[in-house]
């Protein structure tokens, strides 16, 4: 299913952490905030919750970028959570970045809950950037040696 | 004497790309630091006569192939078949163990009136040019009863004969593949070189059979580290496990993939595991390969090629394995 | 077969004025899983929920997803609804249509098609909840309060009252903290001691009040409901039980020491209560200037004590106390004056804080309350005040107002009329800050009645010229700079955090801010609460305030204990991580990253190939996991799982994109 | 080099004869194989089968903690293996026993001084940069420590460097291509002392973390997933490349977060000290945020 640029619009996904950036995004919401309408949240009770399995099954799945936002270091509702997230991410990027992912596809933002200008500023600019990157080509290409299935098949005689 | 053609080697790629437009070209060739079986765009990247560090199974049998997708709306279910799109293929390059490879998974995937659709469709595409080997390290082709220059399997089989190539069809996509080319008819002999061998005897696989509880299995049970290369690389090697991909919420496909008696999950099922740990799994790979072999055919499942030998990362040989079984029990070898 | 029912709310036009409601539902019909879905004006209202109710009845669905408002709305309402009807209330998913869909976006056609991409990630993750359950924990009915000042007293008496026990932890020999030391208090001038001493006496004659001084704490764990609290009681050296607070060993003691009390202007003997009004009444020997305990000479104390109350030999012991609830009353510290070189505080001795002018001018205090200079202990004929000395200064790392400062400053500035009424006062200021009840009155008064004068400027320079101060600062008011000698300075301080104040947050697992006061869990919402659980906070530890805002958070911090000792048990949280033990390998990567100390371990006994082999797993204290699932995120074989976000949920989400 | 492999038979001999050990796990020589192979000992006169060369190329600790897992090697009562290490090998020991997979005293080590295994004028990447001649950890050591030790310039940081210098569509294309050969035999992990998982999340069947699909994509998040599980763990003992019969070169990935570890964390390398902390379970409040 590969999209022409033209009519592609960017596929988003967004692990929020539920104390501080899912309530900076609600908050972006009671403030009638607008922002593009590309990006699908995933709420997670906090950003060291968020696996690198996630983001690789969610690029593998159609996502263009992916975020992963929690408190700033310090405000984290679990006290350390988002400490490990800091270090867990920065490998996970570096090492994506290293096999061929564009960095820019996949990013962290610290987003408290009184901070719903920020999260209309970071997923505005996430949707604009990736628009510009275009559709990541991390598609579930068919492993097979052949193309499957062709339109007319022909009926298959027994090997003797 | 038999009555056979003759083909220079420096001609043989101009040959082979005559047929460009028919077949894909299909053979040996670098990939990375490996030589593995795969197409090629012109006959002159071929590389003959040289082990490919995996099997041309996956030509036929894919290391991961979907079968059928479906989808569920408010229409009902949709079901729809997957299978192979069919090209003519040519497949130049393959040894006699890899020819007789062939036939074994001829045997388990098209025999006996229940034909795997998906591989007897690759099969019946692809035509097979067999080729006479250098035998090297690890091969012990010979205790399979056939040596480098055994043709059976093959449409047409290139023995060596120092600068040129020696040709014979053996089924007619073999013989119209010699119409174009300037191959010479000639009066030769076909060589017929003895392999190596002398590990697996008719008496090793005897003592194997009674021996099920030898405890040295368990002394190899600590060496084998449970990872599939050797069943991956192993050209007869053809069990498979199905599994299904979800498209969304709606429907989704499943597809088979290869899989292997040294895994630890191969025999779980509903949390119970007959073979907990290694022993009973390399003991399993050994016994079905040399010893139970290929309950349609009684043939051995093991053709000699000496690929699991050099995959191992454990260093486990199945050749010292067999010839062990025939050595008493006292004196313990390390390799066994 | 899961069937799941979708109720897509309009929430009146909300949601509806920019969401295709009626489309919504249609694709959710569309998804196989869905046996039911519907829309309604306002799911959250009574009839809304007797809506799903009735639908989950009729169609027996085994899971719901409401479509609505945030989760963090009425994602408790739900669980409700749905348990009433005999569902696990966690069987239950919210998709976030109106802060997050239709409020944020206006073109119709894409946010109605983002409302049904919400619909399918809340169905797909549905699909995989399983039932969760809470636990019961039992709650130790006793607090615990650190800090013996007026908002510990005030806590401790608030719940004593409630009839609970109470252990209150006081380091210094008596509790009163720093209102105390205070002579007046703001806005009424009621005398300090003569309004605290009588909860102080009520303290130490409760009955449900263990009192602990000279103590301090070492060490907390545990969790809501069972904390284990370890306290250092330091050798008082005086048999408490023996002593009848007769002074005479204060009397004759020949140690002189300056007292902390008195912030550096008065002194204290070796065994000494902290003032006259002390609870408890009784003398501590302060063994680092003792000489009985630095050279082993004296002894007069135990030679004059007829009730041989004196006991050297008694040692250090270490309590540990068991309690449901803490109550951080920890204080505050003034900023070190000394710190504005400009102004010479620590240097010239006639430089001194509010604090050290409230021990001048109090009738206990070292000058029995007249305002004398501590150099020459003249009467100062001119006094300056300086205000915001360590507040409101970003280059000394102290941004914030300390807010009590304007008041105790014009208090003072009025108590210098009874104390010295022919004192000329000066004082120097940037705003008054004065928005409390009764302030602004009190605030003119200091400039009518006090005739302090009020100069709007900051001072700049101060130094000795022969016996007076010269003080160069400007006034911005007529924009002329001005010089002016006085006898005597008093520097406003700022309040800061204590010191030491980030260790004692550690060791009680509360987090703090940049200014090292204790973080409440939340700024407007949860002023008493600390981010874990059973733990509050009282006083101008969570941040400068004055005593009526302290007595008021100790109250609250009071009914907050008291709730939660009205329940036999507490009901534990219901989505916390779990341990599949088969696949668990005992690398404890887990423990190391969880924030609340909920994870141990266990031997698992297994019987292999006729032998009991045994295995080290790790287990979850479900009362103190708090289910953030760092740890199912540490786990490579994901082995840690966690109720509410589990791997197959978040996995199931991220397939349906 | 005999006078080590001397010693060893030794030390070996001693150990079983006086019940010091129940089995001493090491290298002996197949002369039919051509090929050094692992070799539980355990009786004391077969310890003269024991060898040390620079032919002793595979790395013998994923053997110690899979002999955990085998019913055979089960008992009641503790038992204790010895283990010949080189450098490399010690730090995949540490890493077990830092793991919590084997009890310090449920293994003694043997260390031996090794100047680099394989093909002596094509050493394994592992040993031209080698800065472990001498085991970090071990109860006993064979061989001299050498005199000076330089440390060696790396040859596979300066390959991560260069190719974190192509641009991202190279890269993609390079990695998509070797990992197209996959097959997902999953050797890399079998040998690796740091993939100590009682279950793999690739081989759940109870959740689906990932189709078991030899796609090129799919492989790249198996092999990208494994380098973080490992992250911060890795031993950079090689054995991955080494056992892969397709030939990736797996420790590229390995080096590179390797060196990202430290130099993000400035920890030191791992599997040395048998206290060391693995750094992602771990935090410092003053860590880098640049990259939010």
């Amino acid at each position: 299913m590969n999209k022409s640029k033209r009519d592609w619009e960017p596929r988003l996904v967004g692990f929020l952490c539920n104390w501080c950036s899912y309530a900076g995004a609600d908050l972006a919401g009671t403030s009638r905030m607008q922002y593009p309408p590309n990006m699908r949240v995933i709420r997670v009770p906090c950003s060291s919750r968020v696996r690198p399995e996630f983001i690789l099954r969610a690029l593998q799945k159609g996502a263009d970028g992916v975020l992963v936002a929690g408190c700033h270091p310090g405000d984290c509702h679990y006290t350390t959570g988002n400490y490990y997230t800091r270090r867990r991410f920065q490998v996970i990027k570096r090492l994506l970045t290293f096999l061929g992912v564009d960095p820019r596809r996949v990013m962290a933002s610290w987003i408290s809950a009184a901070e719903g200008g920020k999260y209309q500023q970071v997923v505005t600019e996430f949707v604009e950037t990736i628009r510009e990157l275009g559709p990541c080509d991390f598609r579930p290409t068919n492993g097979q040696i052949f193309v499957p299935a062709a339109d007319e098949r022909t009926d298959l005689g027994v090997v003797s | 004497m038999t009555e056979l053609w003759r083909i220079k080697k420096c001609d043989l790629p101009a040959w082979l790309n005559i047929w460009r437009e028919e077949y894909e070209l299909w053979g040996a060739r670098p990939e990375g630091p490996v030589m593995r079986y795969g197409p090629v765009a012109d006959a002159t990247e071929l590389v003959l006569q040289v082990r490919t560090r995996d099997s041309a199974k996956n030509m036929f049998f894919p290391a991961t192939e979907t079968m059928f997708s479906f989808r569920h709306d408010e229409q009902g279910l949709e079901l729809n078949q997957q299978l192979p799109e069919l090209k003519a293929r040519l497949l130049v390059g393959l040894p006699s163990c890899d020819l007789q490879a062939l036939l074994v998974m001829d045997n388990v995937f098209g025999g006996g009136g229940h034909a795997d659709p998906y591989y007897s469709g690759r099969r019946q595409y692809t035509v097979v040019v067999g080729v006479a080997c250098e035998p090297g390290e690890f091969f012990f082709c010979q205790d399979f009863g056939f040596g480098p220059d055994t043709p059976t399997g093959a449409d047409l089989f290139l023995w060596d004969d120092g600068s040129n190539w020696l040709a014979q069809a053996f089924s007619e996509a073999g013989a119209r593949l010699l119409q174009a080319g300037d191959w010479e008819k000639v009066q030769a002999t076909v060589p017929n070189r003895s392999g190596p061998g002398g590990w697996v005897s008719a008496d090793s696989v005897a003592r194997l059979r009674e021996r099920f509880d030898d405890p040295r299995w368990e002394r190899l049970g600590e060496r084998c580290l449970g990872c599939g290369a050797c069943a991956y690389v192993c050209p007869t090697c053809h069990c498979f496990d199905i599994d299904d991909m979800p498209h969304g919420l709606e429907g989704g496909e499943r597809y088979r993939r290869w899989d292997t008696c040294a895994f630890a999950g191969f025999t779980a099922a509903a949390g119970h595991n007959p073979r907990p740990d290694q022993t009973g799994r390399i003991r399993q790979r050994v016994m079905h390969k040399l010893v139970y072999g290929d309950f349609r055919s009684d043939r051995s499942l093991c053709v000699g090629c000496g690929r699991c030998v050099a995959a191992c990362p454990a260093g486990i040989d199945i050749r010292a394995i067999a010839r062990e079984a025939v050595r008493e029990k006292k004196e313990v070898k390390a390799g066994a | 077969m899961k069937r799941v029912g979708v109720f897509v709310c309009h929430c009146g036009s909300n949601i509806a004025g920019t969401v295709d409601c009626a489309a919504v539902v249609a694709a959710a019909r569309r998804i196989p899983a869905v046996a039911y879905a519907e829309d309604n004006k306002y799911t959250c209202s009574e009839v809304g929920q007797e809506q799903i109710r009735k639908a989950v009845q009729t169609h027996n669905l085994d899971r719901v997803v409401v479509a609505a408002c945030s989760p963090r709305m009425h994602e408790a309402t739900f669980r409700k609804t749905i348990a009433s009807v005999g569902l696990n209330p966690y069987m239950l998913e919210i998709a976030n249509l109106r802060e997050q869909c239709s409020w944020v976006h206006s073109d119709r056609q894409a946010a109605t098609a983002k409302a049904i991409d919400l619909v399918r990630l809340a169905v797909a993750k549905v699909l995989y909840n399983k039932p969760l359950f809470t636990s019961t924990l039992p709650v130790k009915k006793r607090a615990v309060v650190i800090g013996g000042g007026i908002a510990g007293i005030q806590a401790a008496l608030d719940i004593a009252e409630a009839g609970h026990p109470v252990t209150l932890i006081e380091r210094s020999q008596s509790i009163g903290g720093r209102m105390a030391q205070l002579d007046k208090t703001f806005p009424t001038l009621d005398c300090s001691s003569c309004i605290l001493m009588p909860r102080m006496v009520d303290v130490g004659a409760h009955p449900m009040i263990d009192l602990m001084t000279y103590s301090e704490v070492e060490e907390v764990d545990g969790f809501i409901g069972n904390f284990r609290v370890k306290v250092r009681q330091r050798a008082k050296s005086v048999d408490h039980s023996k002593c009848t607070g007769c002074g005479e060993c204060t009397e004759k003691c020949p140690t002189q020491v300056p007292a902390e009390f008195e912030a550096g202007l008065g002194e204290r003997k070796a065994i000494y209560t902290d003032f006259p009004q002390a609870v408890p009444n009784k003398p501590v020997i302060d063994r680092d200037h003792c000489r009985y305990f630095l050279d082993g000479k004296c002894g007069i104390c135990r030679k004059v004590c007829q009730a041989d109350a004196i006991d050297y030999t008694q040692t250090d012991r270490q309590v540990e106390i068991e309690a449901g609830a803490i109550v951080v009353a920890t204080g505050f510290d003034l900023f070190d004056p000394a710190k504005y070189g400009e102004y010479g505080g620590g240097r010239y001795p006639d430089v001194i804080t509010g604090l050290q002018f409230e021990r001048l001018i109090s009738a206990s205090g070292p000058t029995n309350g007249e305002i004398r200079r501590p150099s020459d202990g003249r009467v100062p004929e001119t006094i300056a005040f300086i205000k915001c000395v360590g507040s409101r200064d970003e280059a000394h790392g102290v941004p914030y107002c300390s807010r009590v400062c304007c008041m105790y400053t014009a208090k003072q500035a009025m108590l210098v009329k009874e104390h010295a009424k022919d004192s000329k006062v000066y004082i120097f200021y940037i705003d008054v800050r004065a928005a409390g009840k009764g302030y602004e009155e009190f605030y003119q008064r200091a400039q009518t009645d006090a005739g302090a004068t009020y100069v709007r400027g900051r001072v700049a320079k101060i130094f000795p010229r022969g016996e007076k101060l010269v003080l160069w600062a400007e006034d911005t008011l007529i924009g002329k700079q001005l010089e002016l000698e006085v006898d005597l300075v008093v520097l406003a301080t700022g309040i800061v955090a204590r010191e030491g104040a980030v260790e004692f947050a550690q060791k009680m697992g509360i987090s703090y801010d940049g200014h090292r006061f204790y973080s409440e869990a939340h700024p407007k919402l949860r002023p008493v609460d600390t981010n874990v659980d059973g733990i509050f906070l009282a006083g101008a530890c969570q941040g400068p305030k004055d005593i009526p805002d302290t007595v008021a958070q100790a109250s609250a911090a009071a009914v907050k204990v008291c709730s939660i000792f009205s329940k036999e048990e507490l009901e534990t949280n219901a989505m916390v991580a779990t341990v599949d033990e088969n696949i668990c390998a005992g690398c404890f990567h887990c423990r190391a990253v969880c924030p609340s100390g909920a994870i141990d371990s266990k031997i698992l006994h297994a019987w292999v190939a006729g032998q009991d082999v045994t295995r080290r797993v790790a287990t979850v204290n479900s009362g103190v996991c708090q289910g953030c699932g760092s740890c199912a995120a540490a786990c490579p074989s994901g082995a840690m799982n966690v109720g509410g976000f589990s791997n197959e949920q978040i996995l199931g989400e991220v397939e349906a994109l | 080099m005999t006078t080590i492999q001397d010693e060893l038979r030794e030390t070996a001999r001693t150990l079983l004869a006086e019940g010091q050990v129940d089995c001493v796990l090491g290298w002996a020589w197949e002369e039919e194989l051509q090929r050094a192979v692992p070799c539980f000992v355990r009786a004391a006169e077969d310890a003269k089968r024991l060898i040390w060369d620079e032919r002793c190329v595979v790395s013998l600790a994923p053997f110690l903690l899979h002999m955990k897992r085998q019913l055979s090697s089960v008992r009641t009562e503790p038992s204790r293996t010895a283990i010949v290490v080189k450098g490399c090998d010690a730090r995949g020991v540490v890493r077990i026993l830092r793991d919590q997979q084997l009890e310090r005293d449920e293994v003694l080590i043997i260390g031996v001084v090794c100047q680099g295994v394989g093909d002596p004028d094509n050493r394994p990447a592992k040993c031209r940069e080698c800065q472990y001649h001498v085991p970090p950890v071990y109860d006993l050591l064979l061989g001299e420590e050498p005199k000076e030790t330089q440390t060696p310039s790396s040859p596979l940081l300066e390959r991560v460097r260069e190719i974190e210098g192509w641009d991202v569509a190279d890269r993609a294309s390079y990695w998509r291509e070797h990992f197209s050969r996959c097959l997902r035999c999953y050797a890399c992990r079998q040998v690796c002392p740091a993939c100590n998982c009682v279950e793999c999340i690739f081989d759940s069947e109870r959740t689906r973390w990932t189709y078991k699909r030899t796609t090129a994509e799919e492989n790249m998040i198996f092999h990208a997933i494994r380098a973080f599980h490992v992250a911060g763990r890795c031993v950079e003992c090689g054995e991955c490349e080494r056992a892969c019969p397709m030939g990736i070169p797996l420790m590229e990935i390995n080096k590179k977060v390797a060196s990202d570890i430290k130099e993000l964390f400035s920890v030191p390398d791992a599997g040395v000290d048998l206290r060391e902390e693995p750094p992602l379970v771990r935090y410092e409040t003053g860590d880098l945020d640049h990259f939010v």
